[in-house]
């Protein structure tokens, strides 16, 4: 968590500074939702991202470096500089990238969890989606194709409460995206994503079920969003004192201090032995990206077909 | 070789390839004959019939009866090919893309090039284009000059049975997601078929007749009109090259070109929109790589600019025919 | 009711002796469910049919001979021959036809309420949608659009166990339409469609509820189809006995001729009058409608444009 | 006058017609500046800022932020323009097409027709078009031959703040489904604007400058692009008609004939793709009806059939440069 959160806050900065190519959406305020999804993953399943993807990316375990460099656009970036910060992809450690729209990472991951099922992997599928997300009609797609054929996915909606600036509230009708889990025939809770230890039990619980081959299971975890829909974005929407409070009330990262700490499980020490080495990380993370070179131009043509390459 | 219909020629490419490999898999609206009903599974086949027998023999893992749900099973399709299985996905009617345009054009066409050639995204989408039936603008429209505007797609135009099984199969094992499209006129028709499996290459266009005044290119269904019409041509003295490309992507643009360098005239004959459609992309191919040897204007021969009407009269001035063929290769051979 | 089922009848025989044009969907067995809607709608409505259209175009008081004549695809049938049997429209009469993609009449039906509301003319939308149609993305769109917009519409659900020859307990995730609705935040309720006096009861309620800016509600009707998905269907999916009983059970013809009997609202002898005038009056549609000439070639290319006529 | 950006240019259309006509509704994610938040109302005006200020003036009846549900409330657009409302609806990206397109392109361009003439659709769909952000192939496309494709749409690709502004008024007023597409690239571009509402009429291509010996046809920000490569080859004695054709249905096919009448030549420049794309629309126009005229190949200038990268090299090479089109026009013009 405090390398998701360290390596967006450089992004802010960086982004600020220019040079980043695109447009980047940061994940900072949600980290315990995509490393309580993360934990109970193992190498044949497959995390379906969505577009404030960086986050989720490192807690699949993507090499950070080739993250960074993805989202430089570089050409050994995880996806040699095609895809860029919203679509980081990265198949051999089970991380698919957002496709836009929004939204279907619930359909395509409805088909890995079932050729996991048909090929008798073991594997399972989480989709991650925004509460913006769920009023495609994929979402709704995808869930009653899940359910009615019982595959091994979570659906995990990160409820950040806006929708690039309209609220979950004005947008979502009854309010609640768990209550359309029963509408679907399967298990529905909503959690507080501020807290890691909460998400990482309700994903534990869902991921079993689907590995047990009981069918799907719907989350909705609720996380604060520290910074903007995208870097540039003014916030206009939103009061200042929101995120403010959000900062201090709803950090993952320092709520998880505390609870490791009171509950002995780390010391204060070890903790910010780690936040060193994360800082040193990060630092060499964005020069290295920096520095590395832009794709070939003579690779401009491939990748198109399996064949042109 | 068997007299073969079209509807059986496809039936067959599934079967062969399904048993030949045991990733394909199968998924669509009642190609399972009808999930949860009170009656007998695997009767129908489909609203064409074309994946009767499937079931019964693959059983319910690899022969999926899917909800009306187009963009969530073809969403699920992508997945499952990215994830190792070969699914063939029926759309019904290719109209009916509306409904998961973004699934077949941003995603299965995208997935591998925007991730730098990660994956591959072997899915075959089987639909049913064309008018005749009198089903009005919604169920009658030829949409592969849009599959085709997409990099990334594979699109393939069959106009007999014997390229419906050769070029299906191809389809189901190419790595590349490839929309395959089956004009519901042919259904019905037959030809000598093998028994066998064989898989024809994508990017060879079929030459029909060979004739030294004038190129016609016809596709899909056109293929026989345009057949039809060389002919009444030939009676006339007027000797035509036929040309079936076959698929649209990948074309096969030097056929086009070396037929136009000999006969130094074009004309194109296709069911689909004179819009943007695959006629102007052939004559645009020829005007730019073919000019020098051309003697004539190019000529399109397509429907006009108007949505497709249900009444047998407006229908039937909609779809090119024989006479207007003719008429268009008499005018460039006299120009 | 009984006009629209002497209409079906008499089309499953003209369909078999060949000369109707396209595809045709009969409504036979689902009479009740269009009159229970349709005793509620007044001029200013709009009812949003489905391709299952021509009992719905009937009981919305459309010209039964443009009916015909449009299945038939005349040049005056109601859409000059250009829809045919699925696309039964009639704008002045607030009826607006099916469109595929199935299920789109929802959207389409959001769009009529918010004209009537922004308007003013105190009209309401009802949208047909089948048990199949429920699963496409646009029907969940819809539903969470009318509902946070509070629309006047409603939503009826025309459950006849069959999305061409998939089973709505297969297709449907939880089993159930009406649950959806709670998932969307409006009231929903399941009725048995093969009464008539229960189908309109629970529209009433609903489009009161829309008229008096209460927002939208759903309607699961449950009804039999007597004859196949489209004529011509040999039904393999469905046992025999499944739409033979139907047809001895669940008949709303016989269920409304019993009920008003035994409550002394009509006496058989008028029932039996009405459907002496309507056998004559079906009669005479068929007849005129298969006399009636095509579309002259020559509007062939109208009606593309405003300007284009 | 007084120089305005294209988004200026586009908000006072709004406005215009907004106050002219209470009909005129707008919708759109985020275009009352995103409703339900704890912020201030209207401050945001979209992703573009295009809408900012609607909000206050025209309130919340006529100023609707949507759910994340293109089809949906497309649908409804159309479903009120039918009902009598004249509302523009904002679709961001041109590339989300993909999860409406049957809105769009089924239900939209032929809700007229198949309903034999009993309504019409007064719907305008703003979006963004165009490759240039970095942003890969998801969010740079350019659709407009594939909305071009179907009959029933009117399609503007308006170059400048001041056709954007007569357009979209056009567009407004127009009782038939437009889609207005927006170069994102183009936004802050600055021109002299009138303050007051004006309209254009669509179908009428605009000549930005006259010449001899080449026509070039370009679309959208390719106008831009050509009129400095026209520049540069006017420093080498050749002389460009340089055509903006402004709306590709209806088209001004009358101009481009004419012109190559005159010239004899013709070179297009467009950003969208190689197949079936409004390159090979004109140049198939072209081949045939003003084949006698032309004196050399129809070159196209267009990207290659790839999707868009997002490294900003590979971007570059991506889109027509003026390097490209100098280099076509001299061909054209040795041949
Ligand atoms: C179909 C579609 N419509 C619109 C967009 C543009 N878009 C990108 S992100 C976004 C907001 C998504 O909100 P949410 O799902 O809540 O995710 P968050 O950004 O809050 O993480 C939108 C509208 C898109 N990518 N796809
Ligand atoms: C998007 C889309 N997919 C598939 C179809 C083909 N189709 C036409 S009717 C139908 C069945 C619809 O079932 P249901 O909604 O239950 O209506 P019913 O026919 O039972 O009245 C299907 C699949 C379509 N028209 N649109
Ligand atoms: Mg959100
Ligand atoms: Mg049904």
């Amino acid at each position: 968590m405090r390398t998701m959160r360290a390596f967006e806050e450089r992004m802010h900065v960086e982004f600020a500074g220019g040079g980043v190519p695109g447009f980047v959406h940061l994940y900072a305020g949600q980290e315990a939702s995509a490393a309580g999804v993360c934990a109970h993953l193992t190498g044949r399943d497959v995390l379906l991202n969505t577009h404030r993807a960086h986050g989720p990316a490192i807690a699949r375990g993507a090499d950070i470096f080739a993250v960074a460099k993805e989202i430089y656009c570089r050409g050994d970036g995880l996806c040699r500089g095609r895809g860029g910060s919203a679509h980081l992809h990265d198949a051999a450690n089970g991380l698919w990238a957002a496709n836009s729209g929004v939204g279907s990472g619930v359909a395509l991951g409805c088909g890995a969890a079932l050729a996991a099922r048909t090929k008798g992997t073991g594997g399972v599928a989480v989709a991650l989606v925004g509460d913006g997300a769920v009023n495609q009609g994929v979402v709704s797609e995808g869930l009653n194709l899940a359910s009615i054929w019982k595959l091994p996915l979570v659906v995990v909606f990160e409820n950040n409460g806006y929708g690039e600036a309209t609220a979950a509230e004005y947008a979502i009708a009854g309010g609640s995206i768990a209550h359309r889990a029963e509408a679907f025939g399967m298990p529905g809770h909503r959690v507080d994503g501020s807290d890691y230890f909460v998400v990482s039990e309700s994903v534990g619980t869902a991921v079993s079920r689907a590995r047990r081959g009981d069918g799907p299971s719907l989350i909705e975890v609720d996380v604060p969003r520290f910074f903007g829909h995208f870097e540039g974005d003014a916030q206009t929407y939103r009061s200042p004192e929101e995120a403010e409070r959000a900062r201090r009330e709803r950090d993952c990262l320092v709520k998880f201090r505390e609870s490791v700490i009171s509950d002995g499980v780390l010391e204060a020490e070890s903790l910010d032995l780690i936040d060193g080495e994360v800082a040193h990380l990060i630092e060499r993370v964005y020069t290295e990206a920096k520095a590395a070179p832009l794709p070939p131009d003579s690779e401009f043509m491939e990748y198109i077909y399996a064949d042109s390459h | 070789m068997v007299l073969k219909t079209y509807r059986q020629a496809i039936n067959e490419a599934l079967v062969g390839e399904m048993r030949r490999d045991a990733d394909v898999i199968l998924m669509g609206e009642d190609v399972a004959g009808g999930a949860g009903g009170s009656g007998e599974d695997d009767a129908w086949g489909g609203p064409l019939g074309v994946t009767r027998g499937l079931l019964s023999e693959f059983g319910s893992d690899r022969v999926l009866d899917t909800p009306i749900s187009e963009a969530g099973f073809i969403g699920a399709a992508i997945g499952a090919a990215a994830a190792g299985l070969r699914p063939v996905v029926d759309l019904m009617f290719n109209d009916f893309v509306g409904v998961c345009f973004d699934q077949v054009v941003n995603q299965a066409a995208k997935f591998r090039y925007m991730f730098g050639g990660q994956d591959q995204v072997p899915l075959t989408i089987r639909t049913m284009i064309g008018a005749g039936l009198n089903i009005s603008s919604q169920h009658s429209q030829s949409l592969y000059p849009v599959f085709s505007y997409f990099a990334g797609l594979k699109v393939l135009v069959p106009s007999s049975p014997y390229d419906a099984k050769g070029l299906l199969t191809s389809a189901i094992r190419d790595n590349d997601p490839v929309i395959f499209c089956e004009h519901k006129l042919l259904y019905d028709m037959v030809e000598d078929v093998p028994d066998e499996n064989y898989s024809i290459p994508f990017g060879e266009a079929n030459l029909l007749r060979e004739g030294q005044d004038v190129t016609i290119v016809a596709l899909s269904r056109m293929v026989h009109v345009a057949t039809e019409a060389a002919a009444v041509l030939a009676r006339e003295g007027i000797e035509a090259d036929l040309l079936d490309p076959r698929t649209t992507t990948p074309l096969d643009t030097e056929s086009i070109l070396d037929s136009v360098e000999a006969t130094g005239r074009l004309v194109i004959v296709d069911e689909a929109g004179p819009r943007c459609g695959m006629a102007s992309d052939i004559a645009a191919l020829v005007a730019e790589d073919g000019f020098g040897h051309l003697r004539a204007p190019i000529v399109k021969v397509t429907p006009p600019h108007v949505p497709i009407p249900a009444a047998p009269n407006l229908e039937a001035m909609y779809i090119p025919d024989v006479a207007r063929v003719v008429e268009a290769v008499r005018r460039v051979v006299a120009y």
